[in-house]
């Protein structure tokens, strides 16, 4: 058994506001590569709000080393066996596209029309890549997690596709609750189909952890992890999404809980393996 | 040639030599402690202690009373977690075999101490970085002995050729069966594809706090990405089925 | 050490610490070395490796015991009773060496046939003295005033029979009734010892203050002399009655004489009574037989030594200028004159009785009484700053203090002479800070600055220390110089003696400390400095390697090694034999050769006269078996002054000679107050009384701690959890520890009767780093008989909840 | 960096691949210099118990850098116990002295003394207590001695020393002289 890394509150906010950059980029890009011809807003609301969040993402991270220059140790090698070193790298890419994606949307509106088709091509098409690295931004924390010595962390394969998961829910709720912002009817199926997949990643989740599942479900922890992550991250925003047809107010407190969901998640999962 | 250290549970008199001698050659500090009711102290490995000795009372099979006592510290592991989660190059193996640690390049992300599966890699508040054996390169690299191994009076401790070694602990346990010792055992051989810290143990490792199995941290790398794939791919699916579906049409 | 002096001749460790690898069987009992001699250890784990069997016999089970083939619990105060039983089990088992015995041991003998041993008292007792008269301890002597001997061992009257008649009673029950020790765990631990009583089997006893502090500790060392002669253990390679002694130089400061009773090289210090005169000294203090006729010329070379040019022939060898004792000077009685005010200066140098001194309350009260204290330490011990220990009023004690920095054993030079009798030269390392001194800077610089004062009196008080030769350089002195002293040398030249055997009684030599002579045998030559190690796998005798007192002989007695015919018990371990062929300087042939230096007259011949006479420091040359001492002439278990339990093997409770101070702090707790038997001891990360090394953070951390050790029944039967504060409440103090409850304790089953005991380390103090009480608060001003020692290894207390 | 991610997945489903690095900076570093390289070594004797083993004093510009087993000892074989190996700790201790302290009577603190005085004060306390209390003789029997003085110590420091209190307190006419060997 490892040592206790002591990742805390600067963490708990990297895996947070990182899976919620990535989540709403992935959905932009989804939106912009396969979207009706309507959606560009879904994309243009997720590049935007991706960009600022996963800049953050690496103040956080400096922050918990507590030197500003030891960061850059990151960047001395890529090493594979590392899901840190990749995903330090990732970071960095994911940043990259972020940031061209988000110019290229800026761009299509200030180029002349007959320009506009191919600066929104250009986008597309770096929304593949910027897709898959989205992805990988959402999931490599769980990959990581899994790959220590901690208990409930170590060799567990479930929390990349539940960060994942999550990841999706909140980068949705982030983008919708962007303040002007035409409303999107296809976020309810989203987000039922999300909160639905969500429960039962949870639960294989909980079942690979065997006896270890009791810091979640009966521990100190218990009353967070019912009533924030099963309560208000998907109990809730399915019940909400499933009675209660159109309105504002039902979509961002759709939203709104998707986010103290998927926040109590990514703190729980955090302190169960420092417990 | 790998080199390794061969800790013979057997011949340790518990006198903490090495725990000091650790302390002494590498300028590590005295941590603040408090008798607790044994006689081990610090009660656990950390940035300031390297090495130490642990005390444990347990009956044998015949009932009778043992006090075992265990020199422990990094095992330099082949499939060493802490340095394939290392991001920075900060942890290295050397040729020999040890896995050092270049305190300039550490960054302090402590990724290593949780992938530790024994608990060896600490992190040292005062520096920011972590700390651990290092096997001493520089004694040995001068053709000396860590100085544990140098101070130990029984040979409790020993350093040299891995080979040599394995072999000369197989026939150590062999000897300790002979005179009834049953659980006489070696560790290390083979776990994480041999550790470069050899145990002749009298008891399952359990008892000494080793883990009977050691993982190696990123073994879960390759699962975790199959299910991380998967789950992506549910959810561009989701996205796809959100954004194109009927009703999908996005702005009303 | 008389316990080995009186039964072979010699007060110190016979056998060395290497040779510890040649034992077939190492038996340590009132040691824990795995803990207090830890590099000892390697030499027990060699003999181990080449098939050895380790026993460890231990009121608990240590980190000793951790590696031992048999362990064997007993309760603390009842060696004597354990060891008895093994003598018994030999005995009766007919495991003796025969030969050995019957050569080389008195246990032929004719004895007084008045002497008899009744009911827990040996012949001669007066109850109303409370003393011993001695008349009947004595041999059956022929006209020649040799002792009568039946070599069949058969006449009722020799020291073997009443051996064999004493121990008789000493069965394995009695052992398991008396000790607590199950038969079953004796017997396997008898067993194995006893067989080391084959031809060519060495065991050896590895004993330490678990024995010396005892109220009949010196008769304890005896009974473990006995078995070991009876097994033909002793000068043999892996044999011994091995005192492994605690402080690096406790053996040279022995040697030379930092004790009240002797001078430099065991030369009685004279007393009033019996020594008013050189001559009336050198006649009762020489033996007619034995190498100590050669006592005068000793004990004149110190003289000589001492007072120089006015040491002459016509003025006693300024044999009056020595103080002369009246009494008894010994540790205790000197804090209980201390706390019955009669001293008025105390000068303390490199000891911190505050800390080690038994009764220690009514110790530190004692330095309250002082005029002035002179303390030179490398810190603040508890003893320096007494006046402001726990329950303290400074203003109330008047007593001066001076406190002097002193330098370390690297900061300064010198030799230690470690346990195995070697003296090693130390070279000094580094300068020592500021105003730090070594001792002998202190010595020296008193001397002279005492001698500055003197300078010109005349008053007769005055006239022996102006006398006293005092040349050593200014400072720091000439620690060689001193050395060369120590070795001796011819007046006229003031060349170095080669050895003791030129020395003279007639003033022509002078000489600091005979025992060491030869350590400086030429100019320039210091043999303490010699570097030369045998190969490992050798008999490990390093005859190269510093140089061992007497002229480097390694193993004491080593004629025993060799048969009465001069050929070795064994071969493989030979330390000397006869060579008949071998050619003496003088041109005759036959002589004792072999790898260690003979511990007998080099050309004395087996079948010579005296020849097969081992022990050539007794008067007889044989073992001592039979040997008096101040509570008889054979061992005999007697219960700790404070026991909780009657003595089972006669109606004498406790040693009668043993020696109990009065003073009205020196209480004795009542069994049924103090119902728990309770020991003390050290730990492999302190040094005594920690005055340094609970200064050292990295010791500190390992034990921070003052502890007590306890048994998992005791502790739930008070109630008391593992690593939870308790109070021990001897009837001297109490002192609060943190309770360790384990399975190493165990409570003695004493036929019906279970004892509990717990024990506690002796480390603490109220100054330094890691601060705790000193289990010496506990512990009584009881004496052993001969010696003096205290009984701090077995008294009583109650332990409680804190 | 999806090619990356394909490595990354071959790497560790390889299982062995965890040297697999594409290295930016070399990582391996020369290891440190023997800190007790070029200092002199000082043969001497532990300080704690009497099994005599040889320590080795490593001195660099006068200081004790490093106190190990002397290898070359034939008991100890460069072996030494916890206690030992904590000595350097003794060496530059802050609460090490290094003055003369003096407690007046009845004061409740340390004066630090020149040593000085220490020496001249004490030597002045032994004589006016030696000769107000010495005994020339004693039932007619000459004893020189005063029973006022005692003396204590030491078994830690060396023969020569020992010699020296010895011969210097018997000098006197001290005949409480005692030390650890009888306790």
């Amino acid at each position: 058994m490892g040592k206790n890394p002591a990742w805390s509150w600067y963490i708990v906010w990297y895996f947070f506001v990182g899976g919620m950059a990535a989540g709403a980029y992935f959905l932009a890009a989804l939106a912009d590569l396969f979207g009706r011809e309507r959606t560009p807003a879904v994309a243009r609301i997720g590049y935007t709000v991706a960009l600022p969040l996963i800049l953050v993402s690496p103040v956080l991270l400096t922050l918990d080393l507590g030197m500003p220059l030891r960061t850059f140790y990151m960047f001395r090698l890529l090493k594979v066996s590392s899901p840190m070193s990749v995903g330090s790298w990732a970071l960095l890419g994911f940043s990259l596209f972020s940031l061209i994606s988000l110019v290229l949307v800026l761009a299509e509106r200030r180029v002349a029309p007959d320009r506009a088709l191919g600066v929104r091509q250009l986008r597309r098409a770096l929304a593949v890549p910027g897709t898959l690295l989205g992805f990988f931004i959402a999931s490599y924390t769980g990959v990581l997690l899994g790959a220590t010595n901690r208990p409930v962390w170590g060799g567990n394969a479930w929390i990349g596709p539940l960060f994942i998961v999550s990841a999706t829910s909140v980068g949705a709720a982030a983008i919708a609750l962007w303040p002007v912002r035409p409303r999107f009817t296809g976020f309810r199926r989203l987000d039922l189909i999300t909160t639905a997949f969500e429960a039962l990643v949870l639960l294989v989740f909980l079942q690979s952890l065997g006896a270890a599942a009791a810091v979640f479900l009966t521990g100190s922890l218990a009353p967070l992890f019912w009533g924030a992550v099963v309560g208000a991250g998907l109990a809730l925003p399915f019940l909400i999404q499933l009675f209660v047809r159109g309105g504002r107010a039902p979509e961002l407190a759709t939203a709104v809980l998707l986010l103290v969901g998927g926040f109590a998640l990514r703190y729980l999962v955090l302190l169960s393996g420092q417990a | 040639m790998a080199k390794a250290i061969l800790v013979d549970t057997s011949k340790c008199i518990a006198c903490r030599g090495c725990q000091v001698a650790c302390k002494q050659w590498h300028g590590r500090r005295a941590e603040p402690t408090r008798f607790q009711g044994s006689y081990e102290n610090p009660l656990a490995l950390s940035a300031q202690t390297w090495r130490r000795v642990g005390f444990i009372e347990t009956a044998g099979g015949d009932g009778r009373l043992r006090w075992r006592f265990i020199s422990d510290a990094c095992k330099h592991c082949t499939d060493a977690s802490c340095l394939a989660v290392c991001p920075t190059g900060a942890l290295f193996r050397r040729t020999w075999g040890a896995v050092d640690l270049n305190q300039d390049i550490c960054n302090g992300c402590r990724y290593c101490v949780a992938a530790c599966p024994f608990g060896i890699v600490a992190f040292n508040e005062e520096s920011g970085r972590v700390n651990k054996c290092v096997l001493c390169p520089d004694r040995v690299e001068a053709g000396l002995e860590p100085a544990c191994v140098t101070t130990c009076p029984t040979d409790a401790l020993t350093f040299g050729d891995r080979d040599q070694l394995l072999s000369q602990a197989k026939r150590r346990v062999a000897e300790l069966q002979a005179k009834g010792e049953k659980g006489a055992q070696l560790y290390g051989e083979r776990e994480l594809s041999g550790l470069h810290q050899l145990f002749v143990l009298q008891e399952r490792p359990q008892v000494y706090g080793l883990p009977e199995q050691p993982r190696f941290a990123v073994a879960s790398v390759f699962p975790s990405s199959v299910t991380s794939v998967l789950a992506s791919v549910v959810m561009g699916v989701t996205a796809l089925v959100a954004f194109r579906g009927r009703g999908g049409k996005g702005e009303e | 050490m008389p316990g080995l002096g009186t039964s072979f001749g010699r007060g110190a460790m016979t056998n060395h610490w290497i040779d510890v690898k040649n034992a077939d069987a190492v038996l340590i009992m009132g040691s824990n070395a795995a803990e207090n001699h830890p590099i000892a250890f390697k030499w027990v784990l060699a003999a181990m490796e080449r098939g050895a069997v380790l026993l460890s016999v231990d009121p608990r089970f240590s980190r000793t015991s951790a590696l031992a083939d048999l362990y064997a619990p007993l309760r603390s105060g009842t060696d004597i009773a354990f060891l008895g039983g093994m003598i018994n089990h030999v005995l009766r088992n007919n495991l003796f060496q025969r030969e050995y015995v019957g050569e080389y041991t008195n246990a032929s003998f004719l004895l007084d046939p008045a002497f008899g041993f009744k009911d827990g008292y040996f012949t001669g007792w007066d109850p109303e003295k409370k003393t011993y008269d001695r008349a009947t301890w004595k041999f059956q002597v022929e006209a020649d005033g040799t002792p009568k001997q039946d070599g069949s061992l058969r006449d009722p009257h020799t020291v073997f029979q009443h051996l064999r008649r004493h121990f008789a009673r000493y069965t394995p029950e009695m052992v398991e009734r008396v000790c607590g020790t199950p038969k079953a765990e004796f017997l396997r631990v008898a067993e194995a010892f006893a067989r080391t009583g084959a031809p060519g089997k060495a065991g050896t006893i590895m004993y330490a203050m678990g024995w010396t502090q005892h109220s009949k500790a010196t008769q304890l060392i005896r009974t473990a002399a006995i078995l070991q002669m009876l097994l033909g253990n002793i000068g043999v390679a892996g044999g011994g009655v091995n005192a492994l002694r605690g402080l690096s130089n406790v053996q040279g400061s022995t040697d030379m004489a930092l004790l009240f009773h002797i001078l430099p090289g065991y030369l009685g210090m004279p007393t009033r009574k019996d020594h008013p005169t050189l001559a009336a000294y050198l006649e009762k203090e020489t033996p007619k037989t034995g190498y100590w006729v050669n006592k005068p010329k000793f004990f004149v070379s110190l003289l000589r030594a001492w007072y120089g040019e006015a040491a002459t022939k016509d003025n006693e060898f300024a044999y009056q200028y020595l103080p002369k004792n009246s009494a008894n000077y010994s540790y205790m009685d000197l804090f209980e004159a201390m706390y019955a005010g009669k001293l008025k200066g105390f000068i303390v140098t490199g000891q911190n009785p505050a800390v080690s001194g038994p009764n220690s309350t009514l110790e530190r009260k004692a330095l309250e009484k002082l005029e002035w204290l002179v303390v030179r330490e490398l810190f603040e011990t508890e003893t320096a700053a007494f006046w402001k220990g726990p329950g303290v009023d400074p203003a109330k004690v008047q007593t001066e203090v001076f406190l002097l920095p002193s330098s370390t054993h690297l900061e300064r030079e010198g030799s230690y002479t470690n346990s195995g009798r070697w003296l090693q030269w130390k070279w000094k390392a580094a300068d020592p800070p500021g105003d730090a001194r070594s001792d002998g800077w202190f010595a020296n610089q008193l001397a002279l600055r005492l001698k500055a004062l003197y300078a010109g009196s005349r008053a007769p008080t005055d006239r022996a220390f102006l006398a006293l030769t005092w040349d050593y350089g200014k400072e720091e002195p000439d620690l060689e110089k001193v050395l060369a002293e120590v070795n001796g040398y011819t007046v006229a030249d003031r060349k170095p003696v080669k050895s003791f055997a030129f020395l003279a009684d007639d003033g022509s030599t002078a000489c600091g400390n005979w025992i060491y002579s030869g350590v400086f045998p030429a100019e320039g030559q210091n043999r303490a400095k010699s570097r030369k190690a045998d190969p490992p796998e050798s008999l490990g005798i390093n005859a190269g390697w510093a140089f061992s007192w007497p002229v480097n002989r390694r193993i004491l007695y080593n004629r025993a090694s060799a048969d009465p015919r001069g050929k070795p018990w064994n071969q493989e371990k030979a330390l000397i034999w006869w060579d008949a062929e071998a050619e003496l300087p003088d041109g005759k042939k036959g002589k004792w050769v072999g790898v260690d230096v003979p511990d007998f007259r080099p050309d004395l011949a087996p079948d010579a006269k005296g020849g097969g006479n081992p022990f050539i420091m007794r008067p007889d040359g044989k073992g001592g078996i039979f040997a008096p001492l101040a509570e008889g002439p054979l061992p005999e278990h007697y219960e700790p002054v404070e026991s909780p339990v009657k003595n089972l093997l006669s109606n004498v409770q406790a040693n009668p000679m043993a020696v109990i101070y009065k003073a009205d702090l020196d209480k004795l707790g009542d069994p049924k107050e103090f119902p728990i038997v309770a020991t003390t001891y050290r730990l492999t990360e302190h040094q005594h009384t920690g005055s340094i090394t609970r200064n050292l953070p990295w010791l500190v951390e390992m034990m921070p701690n003052l502890f007590c050790e306890m048994s998992r029944e005791l502790a739930e039967e008070k109630g008391i959890r593992n690593g939870a504060p308790v109070i021990v409440r001897s009837a001297r103090g109490e002192v609060r520890a943190i309770a360790a409850v384990t399975g190493r304790f165990k409570p003695f089953k004493l036929g019906d009767r279970v004892v509990h005991e717990v024990g506690i380390p002796w480390h603490w103090g109220f100054m330094g780093l890691a601060k705790g009480d000193s289990a010496n608060m506990l512990t009584p001003h009881v004496g052993d008989a001969n010696t003096r020692i205290q009984e701090s290894k077995a008294f009583l207390v109650d332990v409680r909840k804190a | 960096m999806s090619l990356t991610r394909r490595d990354f997945l071959k790497g560790a489903g390889t299982g062995a691949g965890l040297a697999a690095a594409v290295d930016l900076a070399p990582a391996e570093v020369a290891a440190q210099e023997l800190k007790t390289k070029g200092a002199k070594e000082v043969p001497s004797i532990c300080y704690y118990c009497a099994v005599g083993c040889g320590i080795v004093a490593s001195v660099a510009d006068g200081k004790v850098v490093a106190i190990q087993g002397d290898p070359a000892h034939p008991i100890n074989r460069g072996a030494l116990c916890s206690k030992a190996q904590a000595y350097i700790q003794v060496l530059d201790h802050p609460q090490r002295l290094t003055k003369a302290l003096y407690r007046a009577p009845g004061a409740g603190e340390w004066q630090e003394k020149p040593l000085d005085w220490a020496m001249a004060e004490i030597a002045q306390r032994i004589r006016s207590t030696r000769d107000a209390t010495f005994k020339e003789a004693e039932d007619g029997v000459t004893v020189n001695r005063t029973e006022a003085i005692a003396a204590l110590g030491s078994a830690i420091i060396a023969n020569e020393e020992c010699y020296l209190l010895t011969k210097l307190m018997r000098g006197l006419g001290v005949v409480w002289l005692e030390h650890q060997a009888r306790i």
